[in-house]
Formats: structure tokens, sequence, C-alpha cells
């Protein structure tokens, strides 16, 4: 694959604005990938959810987005990240209606039912949320 | 930036622009409140056609908004929601209930008018109401 | 099996001349051997053909097979004098044809799975129509098995349809569903759900009594679906809810 | 009619599900079901695979065969897979009860729809479904 096929963007998650930036750069990406519209969306949210988390729970943190064509397969991915406290119980976070806070609840489990895949990796002072979203175009 | 609130007769209308930030949301949260205290209206609407995206945080907003303004004594109706956008939030697993929605401007007028008849005991103006 | 045809008949002159070929140059009776590479490729070639043809794998493997057969005649003519020499040739070129069915047979799969895939695609495009049946009422007949890919497909259209002729009644008919199960079920009150967020009714119309036999049967909860046995009660429902009726002319 | 015909299908993913599914409708239509016990049969055999694809990692096989039973034709269907097997038999039995979200109840109801069900599991080794429904 030549490098002219892939695309990445980093943005770090400093302030509210900053989750606009993510998922509209997220959006970008996956429109440059021929994502439909309705992916797009999902894609956007799942980073919203994610990024959210990242700035209230984790003080901040960084959201790293990279898309992938390969053939007829075209794959997103987001890395977020953060310094914060980490999440106790990330088997617990994934099921619905689990909350640490007022409005984490539907933050893991929403963001995971829209991408086709997110892992994470949680301990004091480093939390990481990989989300996958992978797609094949025939024409 | 604030975000304006129009009155149109004894409505409060009001559309979210898009991009809008948490901070921001929860200001015309309370803007809104505030202008139902100050003035006698008995409904409002928020128009939410410019969002395109609505996570978690943001339906909490608007659902936290409407059950407010209804302790207050009036009606909400959003309006313009993205079908792309109705489509996440059945994915994600959120589902705005007890928030009336419309899919116009026009529309959302039509049924908060409707509301509103319904609630102080007036016949409604179109004999619509057995399957709301 | 009935004869030959024509294009039978050109494939396996095709077939001779590379098989000749390749065991006039070859190291050792081996099909991975670099001579028979001809033969390989062609051999993929004919059983992508034929599997995208709609022949049974079956068929494949009987047309591979029966060069073995009309070789046995020929060898046993030729090597009557030796039998010894015989059973070895008919061995060697029995080898070739047994690995030959095998690699046809990967072909074929291959090449089936590319048709399958093609026509699930083409079948998620073409059978999620919505039609604007009247002013502020859109329709969806649903048609087939609808797994969670096309669930999603299926609540995609309809809300864009929602949202494009401004209706506010969707009426979905699942008469040519084969089985409404719990998953079904579920997708269905999901579609009903989001319809709602862009505030539209959901009618669900063409439940079969043995649909609803099973379903209540489930437990599943259908209550908060609306529902109507037929795609004609569903329109009239439609209208109702729109405050309308249909009246005769006087 | 002989105890002879037989089908097995290995289940993965959905796609085998619907072509289980279809398979079941045609064989309880030949077999000379009545429609309402072949839209039975077709759902249990649905709600069933479904499990196989949905709660465990590498699917399982779905076996269906014309039996004789205490004097009286059926079909019996055989799901088994050797998946992470279910913990509480008696809860997943019941009603309401579902490991994932949604309406789901596909176990009790599967039961309710035919005439004999029987279903063994052991954490660790995999879950076993047999059921019968009589013509």
């Amino acid at each position: 694959m030549s490098a002219g096929d892939d695309r990445r963007d980093v943005v770090a998650i400093e302030a509210s604005e900053d989750i606009i930036r993510a998922r509209r750069s997220g959006r970008d990406i996956a429109r440059s990938l021929d994502f439909s519209l309705a992916d797009q969306t999902r894609l956007a949210t799942a980073i919203s959810e994610i990024a959210r988390n990242a700035l209230h729970y984790g003080g901040g943190g960084r959201c790293e987005i990279l898309g992938h064509r390969a053939g007829v397969q075209r794959e997103i991915t987001i890395i977020i990240s953060d310094a914060g406290p980490g999440i106790p119980d990330v088997a617990q976070a994934m099921i619905p209606g689990f909350s640490t806070g007022h409005s984490l609840g539907m933050g893991i489990p929403g963001a995971r039912k829209l991408m086709d895949r997110l892992d994470i990796e949680s301990r004091v002072g480093r939390t990481m949320v990989v989300m996958t979203m992978v797609r094949r175009f025939t024409t | 930036m604030r975000i304006p609130i129009l009155r149109l007769g004894n409505i409060l209308l009001t559309s979210l622009p898009p991009d809008i930030t948490d901070e921001h949301a929860e200001r015309l949260q309370s803007d809104i409140l505030e202008r139902l205290d100050q003035t006698a209206v008995v409904g409002v609407i928020l128009d939410i056609t410019a969002l395109d995206v609505v996570d978690s945080y943001m339906a909490r907003i608007l659902a936290e908004t409407a059950q407010m303004t209804r302790l207050m004594g009036s009606e909400v109706v959003i309006t313009g929601m993205n079908p792309l956008v109705a489509v996440t939030l059945i994915e994600m697993g959120r589902e705005l209930t007890g928030v009336t929605t419309a899919l116009t401007l026009e529309q959302g007028v039509a049924s908060l008018k409707h509301q509103i008849a319904a609630r102080d005991g007036d016949p409604p103006e179109d004999p619509v109401d057995e399957c709301g | 099996m009935g004869s030959p045809s024509e294009t039978d008949h050109l494939h396996m002159v095709a077939f001779l001349d590379r098989l000749t070929l390749g065991l006039q140059h070859a190291a050792a009776p081996v099909i991975e051997d670099a001579a028979f590479a001809g033969l390989r490729g062609f051999m993929a070639e004919i059983a992508g053909a034929r599997a995208r043809d709609g022949f049974y794998p079956s068929a494949t493997a009987a047309f591979v097979m029966s060069f073995k057969t009309a070789f046995i005649p020929i060898l046993s003519a030729e090597y009557s004098g030796s039998p010894e020499r015989c059973q070895s040739e008919i061995k060697t070129l029995g080898d070739i044809v047994d690995q030959l069915a095998f690699l046809t047979f990967d072909a074929y799969a291959t090449a089936r799975e590319q048709v399958i895939t093609r026509q699930n695609q083409a079948m998620l495009v073409l059978s999620t129509p919505t039609l604007r049946i009247w002013n502020q009422v859109v329709m969806m007949p649903l048609v087939g098995i609808i797994d969670t890919r096309r669930a999603q497909d299926i609540m995609e259209q309809l809300l864009m349809a929602i949202s494009r002729d401004e209706a506010k009644v969707a009426i979905l008919d699942v008469t040519a569903v084969p089985i409404i199960d719990t998953r079904v079920a579920l997708h269905l009150t999901k579609v009903v759900a989001a319809a709602r967020l862009l505030g539209a009714e959901v009618i669900v119309t063409g439940f079969s009594p043995e649909a609803a036999q099973t379903l209540v049967k489930l437990d599943i909860d259908l209550s908060r679906i609306r529902t109507r046995g037929t795609l004609r009660a569903g329109l009239a429902e439609a209208l109702r809810f729109l405050g309308l009726r249909v009246g005769a002319i006087t | 009619m002989t105890e002879e015909t037989k089908f097995a299908f290995s289940i993965h993913q959905e796609y085998d599900v619907y072509h289980a599914q279809q398979r079941a409708l045609d064989f309880a239509r030949d077999t000379g079901f009545r429609r309402a016990e072949i839209y039975r049969l077709a759902t249990v055999v649905t709600e069933l695979c479904n499990n196989l694809v949905f709660h465990t990692q590498r699917g399982g096989l779905f076996t269906m065969r014309l039996q004789h039973r205490s004097g009286r034709w059926g079909i019996e269907l055989t799901v088994e897979d050797d998946g992470p097997g279910i913990l509480d038999l008696d809860l997943a039995m019941s009603d309401g009860f579902s490991t994932v979200h949604g309406l789901g109840s596909g176990l009790p109801g599967s039961r309710r729809l035919m005439d004999e069900f029987h279903i063994e599991s052991k954490p660790g080794v995999g879950t076993k479904v047999i059921a019968w429904l009589r013509q």
C-alpha cells in the first residue's frame, strides 16, 4: 500500500471544543474513505462519547484517527488516551447502565455498539480506548 | 456567544447551532428556563436541524431541558432531528423517552398547540389525539 | 448427465493440450510442477466459470473425473503388450486428475463465495424500497430474511424516507418475511423507536396467524408497536391517524 | 417416511441461520406438517441457531431428523456447541431472562413451542438442546 492511501490525524483533547474538532476530523477521514453518511455519523458520535470521557474523567488526553485503505477494505481506527485515574473495572464499564459519574453511563457501551470493535486498556495514570470500524466496498 | 431565543406569540423558539459545545448547551438550558420565568409563554421548540452529531451528553441535555420546562408548566417539542442522528441514538440504546418530537418546525408548532389545547382542556383542533 | 456440449468438447481439447504439454516438460507428475501452470490456471478458470453459471460442485467434479475414465481404454490399447507399464501410466495420470479435482473444487468454492457475496449486496440494494403512498405516509415492504446488516439498512432507508417526504406515518409490511423470531422483533422495535424520534408513527402490517401465535408463545412483547393484520387495514389506520377518511363520491 | 432422513448444518454466522431456517421450513412442509407447526418449528430453529451465532465464539452444530416417539411421527431438532455453557440453567429457562439486552427469551419460549424439550449444559464444555415436535 502506498502512503497516499492512509490518513492520520491527532487532536489534543483539552477543552470541549476539541471534542468537536476530533469528531469532525473523524468524519472527514471517514468521508475520504467513502464510508456512508450513516457510518460517518456513527463514527463521529462514538468519538464524541469517548473523547468526552477522556476530557471529563481523564483530565484531558489525545485522540488519534487512522484511516487505512487496502484493496476493497477500508478501516478506521480511533485511539483515545488520557492520563487520568483509570477505569476501575473495565469489564463492567462495557455493560449498559454502568456509570462512574453523572454522564459517563452510556459512553463506552454506546460507542461499542456503534463501532465494530472497542477495546479498553486502563490502569492508574493511563487509559487507552481503541475502536475500529471496517467496511468492504465492491464497486 | 449566546444562542438567541426567539419569541413567536406564546412560544419560545431556539435553534441549536452546529458543533455546539457542552458549555453553550448548558448555558442555553439555563437561558431557556430564565426566559420561561420572565415571560408568559406556554411552549418551547428546540430545533436541532443543524446538529449532525447528537451524543449521549447532548441527548441528556435535551431530555433534561424538556423535563425542566415541563416542571415550569410549559410543553416542549424537539424538531428537525437528522434521520441518521436518530438511527445512531437508537443503536446506542438512547431513546429520549418522554420527549415529543416533530420532523419540521411547522409540524412542531402544530404539535405544541395541540398539546397545550389538550392540557388546558380545550378540544383539540384536529381529531388526531387517539393515537398520540 | 447428457452428452457433452460443444463447450465441454472445446474445454476437453484445451485441457488435453495443456495436460500433454505439462507431462512432456514436468520433472515429476505432480500438479505443483511449474510445467503444469497452464493446466492449473485453465482448470481454475473453468471451475470459476461453472460456479458463476450455477453448476453444482458435483457436476464440476464429474467433469474432471470423466477424464480418468476416458484415459483407461486409450492407455490399455496403447500398452496392450505391457500390462505393468499400462498400470503405472494409468496410475500417474489418475493421480494428476485427482490432484486437479481438489484444485478445481477449491477454485469452485472461491468463485461461488464471490457470487454469493455479490448476490447479497445486490439483494440489499434492491430489497428495501420505500414508497410514498399518500401525503405524509411512506411504506416499506420487507422481503426475505432480516439479518443485522439488513436491519441496519432498513432503519436507515426508512428514516431517510420519512425525513425526505416529511412523513408522519410509516407502514412496514412484513408479509414476505418468512419467520419473525425474537431478533427480528427486536429490530422492528428499534425501527419504531427511531421513527418516533423524527415524530413519525410506524404501523407494522402483515403478521400471519402463525406468526401471531408463535410471537405470543415466545413471550415477545410487541405492545409498543402498532400493528394491523393487512396492508389495507394499515393504510386505513394511517389515514385515520392523519385525520383523513376515504369516502364514496356522492 | 423413514428415520433415515437427516440433516446436519454447521452454524457459524447469521447467513447459516437463515439457511437452516429455510431447510427446516422445506423439511417440515415435505413431511406433511400443518402451517402453524411449520412456522413454529422454523422459529425454534432460528431462535436456537441464533444462540450459536450470538452467544458462542465458534458456533455449533444443528441437526434435524424425522423421528418416531411413543407411536407418533415428529421432527427432532438438536443444537449443540462447545461454547461457554450456561451457568444457571434454571435462570436461563425462566421467562424474561436474557444475557443480551432486548426482548430475548429464546430458550423458555422455544420450550413452550415444542412438545418435548431437553437441555443440558456444562460450563466450559458446552450446551446441547434436543427438542421434538410431533406431527
